[in-house]
């Protein structure tokens, strides 16, 4: 085969030019060392000011199993997932003939020119690669081989879409950090290869990108990394962790951001301690202590980590000790699919302990949101003494995002109810002489806390799981029992005016859709898709459970509400209808989970079904 | 011996008095060893003369755990989950490394569900107090037998026990706990000053204390009980501690009848020498005596291992002087610069 | 003071007797030895036919802290705890003054004729009781005194209410497996006493007992022991477990009664095992292997143990392995109060796990449904593949009932599919040669398992809770995975036909009472209290969940329905608004939590107060 | 050495042929240590002339513990959750005591959040054969520090570890396991025997095998490594196996020259001495060569300790020959007179 080969070949070549909107699916075999070039291609795209999004689709393996990385360039800055493949980059001979069948009619595929594969298609444009031969006359050493074959197909695309060479340079010295040595060998590679193309190469298909407006002042990050700046910045002192995927990232973010970050300018001394636990069991923990002990303090994980601190959360939750638990979602029940994204951890957690809990989530919806509700968590988590758990995702968390640029906390950091000594003295002199521990004194539910190290003799107190009194004494009265689990219901129920308000947009429509996180990007596609077809619907965005006024509100003026989820069982869906069990009539769950994002076709077709059946 | 309560009368050299170190009356059986314990932690902590606010308790859960409601009133404490002490006093001292920290678990608590989380504090040599009311059998639940309880023990509701017992000194020693001892709540002399020692360690002091279940487990012939531990109690040396602050006199260093080991405050533990020559700064020498005392069936009692100046884990950190809980929050939040450099290092636009 | 000393006593002494129906409170200290007493008295009662009820309000301690058991004989057969006490027997001086405020008007205090308190009450009769005297003339050793000296009441109190002595002696004969010296040391403490009440007190108190026919057939058990022993007509081969209060006496029981039950007639061998694990993480997994492996398997726990089984719930439920755990409610959240009651763990169980999981729950309602539950566990169990939780609690576990005799398993043992050698190679015969684990051959959404030992060489697979296909082997692949989920669903929804109905007494009211366990005890005398007022309610009680579709029958089929449960957020309300939201409007919540069961006093003032608002 | 493999021709005395024992094609790294011991594992039992079916899987999470699915295709198996194989082992195997248990797990597996759980499986002596697949890091997570990575190991990720390592073999014998080798993925002729001779043994063999993680951690100066390994490992001695069909030759027991134990069944090991006199049935003697060991900074491997006769889990049961998960349901349900004289007990009226 020579050059373009589609015998349908004319018929493509009068469709118009497609400019900055299709989506280019790499696969590769993981540990293959892909991850560099497709990155590079990203931050390129990006760099152009093209809106653009990755979702790395990747086995729980380390090493040889298939993997599909997927680049989407959106005009309209759409970030979602979409279900078929514009280009598809085919480097892994044992899926090829899969891939092929999700290309769209006139896409095109990219393969090695020596890779064998059943081509079934005749309406795509096939571009075969000498990634060999480049490879050999390229001269890197035998250990590097396969990972700079990967930029053979970036100097490929470079040359048939029209990226501009030199911005692959810049997201290259970007990667590298400046250093030239390596930045050179890829580039070099990518010279060479695009020259080929030029040479060889007959641009046969529709696919073209161009220099735009679509994100000034946005960087790029995924959620994990947003999430542990944000906690830095949101004074973290303690972090206790153990490795699970897919938050293993935001833990070893921490690692490496807070040597430069938290470090005392006038004593060199670190402000911020991290200690890898030996299970999740200690990790909780050890965050609990140290929150006990007056630091902000967290721990993050996921699926079967999260099951394993549910005795602790419950912990915190009666002892009220404020703590903050990044829970990054993947696929379960069980160990599920540990590389898979999901929304289902929303019932557990909420329920998670053993008798009577109630516990807060936060929802971000983006990863600047991580960045926000990072130091937004500790301020919530010690004003109300009780854990707060961020319910983020793998897609949220382990993919690459085109963000907004993260924003200063507007807020000073809150400690809440703190007494050190003096403090504490002007309390005594004010009340009864006597420090009580769960004394509602300000009628809102949240009693003061002394810290450990408080040199006051009044000051100590005695911390337990078990009964206790205003005084924080052993007791198992039934009233005091009934009295202080009433008080801390009542402080859940004040503590809402801490917590982000949902987002709404209006429409004024008879018709709503709910989601909460990463299900956004989707939601917000399929809206703009329907208001298209002149199906408007009003939108709203929850952040918090327990759920504001504001939800209820909306529940209310709606006629019909669609639930859009990745779990099972609508899981948001039932702290909805628990919350307004009236309203559950109108409701229509819009979920599923197989592991891979929402997109937006799946959620028009799923309204448009509900549509059809009015 | 230096006593600081002879020294000063009734008030020590914090000026404080016993009553200052006294908890809540204890809930405990009458005659219970935890209490025993319970009397040796406030004595050891009034002569040392340490200030109770400067203590931080903390416990797991069963009778055991329980006793640091009763001692040092004035101390901060938290009566963790069942096997979970290790993790919280990790966290909890973190907040300020100036306080000491002093841990009570029982041998369920730490043997049976807590193994792990109690193995990976001695990896981690958390410089805090670990001591463990070892009475064989789960007392608060009523009685069954735990991991220390010994082969051939017979329980009047569980019927024998066929498993060999955990050897929690042997436990502390091969995951490198710095300061491993053994003590007897029937011998308070020599309990106290282990439990001064403990206190002047810095690292994770374990202290494997025999605490008779007097209610459920307290037959004659069962090496948890007071009897047969009086009966077979072998000290391995007759143990003294002098304070940084006290002079020490040549009588005390009777050369070859004693080993002296220096604590990083200054202190000083004098092992007078008994039967045996035994050197407490050998871990394997203490693997070996350990062997030893359970081929001869006797309960072996003293500081059988210390390294003094092991890593802990706050050595690991390079840690402000002032407690990181009182740290302002400006010491805690990076500028708005910062941030800004952050955002032009996510590749931004 | 000398015999009876009330002002009032002839204001008493005209009230009519009152004969089988009033209630004794006896305060003692812990670990006083008062157990025997207490249930001699009980079990004394039940022999002379009245129904009797005991509850033991014990601390979290060993020795030496209050601790009250109140006997409650009722004529009509109401077993449930009362508020207030006809009679007192106090034996603690730190809590009298205390118990003297709960006698009702013209009530009873007994008390050690040394013990000092003010007498704070006109209205009650008071007896004083020489116990150091009795005691010191009997000679018994000084280690038993304290013991014994809980004979005296027995005795004066026989005296006084007019109790036969040989039944008193039957009892202690039963309790002493009809050893005489223990029994004659009692019977002549309580002789003593008795004979020295007669000569020195004058009755001027209403409370009588009489001989009379309430309870024919029935036995005296505890619901633990019950439970115990349903297990092992149930067939359980292999239990671990970890001890915590009130479940411990569960797995006790099974260590006592399977060496008589369960020893192979034939081979004298053992058909039971059972293994105390290092803690509830290990005692959960050995349960679940051995589930897995094929044997009737189970495990026991309550509150922070129940909440260390999380992660291993939910492989279960992925694995589909089926397991039977018994969780005695105390009262959570966290160590909570340990020697208390609860139905606290409804909504955690229902979605313990994280992921989409759905947990079985089975509510026994009294002792002998504990036994009816524990052999149908395993036969629910085993045939849908999942594991059962049996929410018992602390009321009914551990107190001592009086309740109708346990009935034979009236169907046989129900394994569900399992195939050895030569079913499997039927199976192999009839469909494609190849086992699939996980392939829903019958449409019920219940797969066909080997188990280990099955020596076909296609009988082998490999279990994982990481995502499996049909064939159990790994795959990460989006439709199987939706799919295997949506199956275990179906099986669910399908696997209802297996559950236990809930119960129903119809007046054809429009107002409904459901509740689940042992709250059905206060629940139903509140009914009849109700009723007589001209109050009538239909009744449902509810024995599992899922919920069957009669629950919503009923539900719809009511105008108000009151929902009574011992825990503070409602939460079996919650799961019947999940299920029908649409009839929660209807809903009254009356639920209370403080570690006392319910009385049928502070319901029916719950349900007036609603009534009020009409 | 009698190999079954030439005796026999291409089928063992089973019958089976190689391919009977072999699993899936392996997804772990080329190069895993992992994947040299799959090997081994399946020619051990090839040798052996094991009944596949006979044998069960276990394992946790990790790499190491996905790689039951790379041997014994024949098998059941279970890959259980994180740090917890040993419970689903436990309750598994006595569903059938007649079947083997081959557990294989990781070094985070087993000593990070698994300490307690194989601690507890060693105490009761759990028959069955625990192998851990120990490279010193994490590495389905991507090369973080597990509990058993030298103190001053430097990774890529998390810079240098402080802590002192876990030592498996240790630890395992401290709390009583029956059987502890150590072995290397690097030596694979040793490795086969040490695995015939734990699948040999009544009782929990634990087998710590350092398998290196070629992906995150094989720098040739750390413990972990091929290289390391090669260059520092010292054999306790030239270990052979001797099935109990097959005849011992006098030239196997050359006198002095060897030492031999015979396991329950009847197979008989015989250790060839090498450099240093080594006697495998004594507890205190593998302490101590551990001990010395780490002061030689050697990779000792062999046989460290075994009792054959050391009391197992099964043997505090008194068992039916039938395998309990075939008893007929009409075994499991006691009779309808038996219930009635519970009712009677239970002071019916
Ligand atoms: C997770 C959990 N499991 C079980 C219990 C019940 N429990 C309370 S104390 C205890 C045993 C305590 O034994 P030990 O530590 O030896 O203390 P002792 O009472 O003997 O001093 C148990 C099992 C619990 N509180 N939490
Ligand atoms: C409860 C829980 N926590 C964390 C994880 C994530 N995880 C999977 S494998 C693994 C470590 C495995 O290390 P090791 O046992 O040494 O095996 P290796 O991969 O090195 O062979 C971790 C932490 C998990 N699956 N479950
Ligand atoms: S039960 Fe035993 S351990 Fe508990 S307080 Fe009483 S004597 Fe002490
Ligand atoms: S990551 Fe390491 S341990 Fe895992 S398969 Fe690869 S080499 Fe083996
Ligand atoms: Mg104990
Ligand atoms: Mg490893």
């Amino acid at each position: 085969m020579t050059k373009t080969q589609n015998s349908s070949e004319q018929k493509l070549l009068k469709k118009q030019k497609i400019i900055n909107d299709f989506c280019i699916t790499f696969s590769t075999v993981n540990g293959s060392g892909s991850a560099t070039a497709n990155t590079t291609l990203m931050r390129t795209f990006f760099k152009m000011g093209i809106p653009v999004s990755g979702k790395n689709i990747f086995p729980s393996n380390i090493q040889g199993l298939p993997t599909w990385y997927t680049l989407r360039l959106s005009e309209k800055g759409y970030l979602a997932r979409v279900e078929e493949d514009d280009i598809v980059v085919a480097m892994n001979p044992s899926t090829i003939n899969k891939e092929i069948e999700y290309i769209v009619p006139g896409g095109v595929l990219f393969y090695p020119d020596d890779m064998k594969f059943a081509n079934t298609r005749d309406d795509i444009v096939c571009y075969p690669m000498p990634i060999r031969k480049i490879i050999k006359e390229s001269e890197v050493s035998p250990s590097l081989k396969d990972y700079i074959s990967n930029m053979v197909y970036v100097g490929i695309l470079a040359q048939m879409l029209g990226i501009p060479i030199d911005v692959i340079q810049e997201a290259l010295r970007f990667h590298f950090k400046n250093k030239e040595k390596p930045v050179n060998l890829n580039m070099d590679v990518i010279g060479k290869s695009s020259e080929w193309a030029k040479e060889n190469l007959k641009k046969s298909d529709p696919y073209y990108v161009e220099p735009m407006q679509g994100n000034e002042d946005w960087i790029m990050s995924d959620g994990n990394t947003a999430g542990a700046l944000g906690s830095i910045f949101g004074g973290v002192q303690f972090t206790a962790w153990y490795p699970i995927t897919p938050a293993s990232s935001l833990a070893e973010s921490l690692h490496e951001y807070i040597p430069e970050l938290r470090t005392d300018l006038v004593t060199g001394k670190q402000t911020s301690v991290i200690v890898q636990a030996e299970d999740e069991l200690a990790a909780i923990g050890m965050a609990i202590g140290a929150g006990w002990g007056g630091l902000r303090s967290m721990t993050s994980t996921s699926g079967p980590g999260l099951s394993l601190m549910t005795e602790f959360i419950g912990l915190a939750y009666y002892a009220e000790i404020p703590v903050v638990l990044w829970n990054v979602q993947r696929v379960g029940p069980s160990t599920g699919l540990p590389t898979r994204t999901a929304q289902g951890d929303i019932t557990f957690v909420k329920f998670m302990g053993h008798g009577d809990t109630d516990n807060i989530m936060l929802f971000p919806g983006s990863v600047n949101e991580c960045f926000e509700f990072g130091w937004k968590a500790f301020d919530i988590a010690e004003r109300l003494q009780t854990p707060v758990v961020v319910m983020s995702d793998l897609d949220l968390g382990m993919n690459e995002w085109m963000t907004p640029k993260f924003i200063y906390p507007d807020q000073p950091i809150d400690r809440g109810k703190i007494l050190w000594e003096e403090d504490l003295q002007k309390m005594l002199d004010k009340y009864q002489n006597e420090f009580g521990r769960y004394k509602d004194l300000d009628g809102d539910g949240i009693t003061y806390r002394t810290l450990v190290g408080n040199l006051h003799p009044k000051a100590a107190y005695f911390t337990r799981g078990t009964g206790h009194d205003e005084y924080a004494k052993y007791t198992e009265d039934p009233k005091i029992w009934e009295e202080s689990l009433m008080r801390i219901k009542r402080k859940f129920e004040n503590g809402k005016k801490y917590l982000p308000k949902p987002l709404t947009k209006t429409n004024n429509s008879k018709s709503g859709i709910i989601c909460v996180g990463s299900a956004s990007f989707p939601v917000e596609e399929a809206l703009d898709i329907l208001f298209a077809e002149n199906l408007s619907f009003d939108y709203m965005r929850i952040r918090t459970v327990p759920l504001h006024d504001e939800v209820i509100d909306f529940l209310q003026s709606h006629e019909r509400i669609f639930i859009v989820e990745l779990n099972r069982d609508g899981q948001l869906a039932q702290l909805l209808t628990l919350k307004a069990p009236d309203e559950a009539i109108k409701f229509r769950n819009i979920t599923k989970v197989d592991g891979l994002p929402l997109t937006a076709k799946w959620i028009v077709n799923e309204i448009r079904k509900d549509e059809e059946k009015k | 011996m230096v006593d600081a309560e002879i020294r000063t009368g009734n008030e020590n050299s914090a000026g404080l008095t016993r009553a200052d170190y006294r908890g809540a009356p204890s809930t405990l059986c009458q005659g219970c060893g935890h209490n025993s314990i319970s009397s040796q932690i406030v004595a050891a902590c009034y002569e040392l003369g340490l200030v109770p606010e400067k203590i931080v308790k903390f416990s797991g859960i069963g009778c055991s755990s329980k006793s640091p409601t009763y001692f040092l009133n004035r101390s901060f404490g938290f009566n963790a989950l069942h096997g979970r002490m290790p993790s919280i006093a990790l966290g909890g001292l973190f907040a300020d490394i100036t306080v000491k920290g002093l841990g009570v678990s029982g041998d369920g608590d730490t043997a049976s569900i807590g193994m792990g989380q109690f193995k990976h504090l001695a990896r981690r040599n958390m410089p805090m107090v670990y001591i463990v009311e070892n009475n064989g059998v789960y007392g608060l639940t009523k009685g069954q037998f735990s991991a220390t309880a010994e082969e051939g023990l017979l329980l009047k509701k569980q019927g024998i026990n066929t498993y060999l017992p955990v050897d929690i000194c042997l436990e502390a020693l091969v995951t490198n706990a710095s300061f491993v001892a053994r003590g007897f709540a029937g011998d308070p002399k020599q309990l106290k000053n282990l439990i001064k020692a403990a206190l002047s360690h810095d690292g994770l002091a374990v202290l494997d204390i025999i605490s008779p279940c007097v209610t459920f487990h307290n037959k004659e012939n069962s090496y948890h009980s007071y009897l047969w531990g009086k009966e077979h109690e072998v000290q391995l040396h007759d143990i003294e501690f002098v304070q940084a602050r006290d002079e020490i006199t040549i009588e005390d260093f009777e050369p070859g009848s004693s080993k002296e080991v220096s604590l990083h405050d200054g202190t000083v533990v004098l092992m007078k020498k008994l039967d045996k020559d035994y050197d407490p700064t050998n871990r394997y020498e203490a693997l070996r005596i350990l062997e030893e005392a359970e081929r001869e069936n006797t309960l072996i009692t003293g500081l059988l291992f210390v390294d003094p100046n092991a890593k802990t884990l706050f050595d690991r950190y390079s840690l402000p002087d002032e407690p990181l809980n009182r740290l302002e929050p400006s010491k805690l939040r990076p500028s708005i610069d910062a941030l800004e450099k952050i955002n032009q290092s996510l590749f931004m636009k």
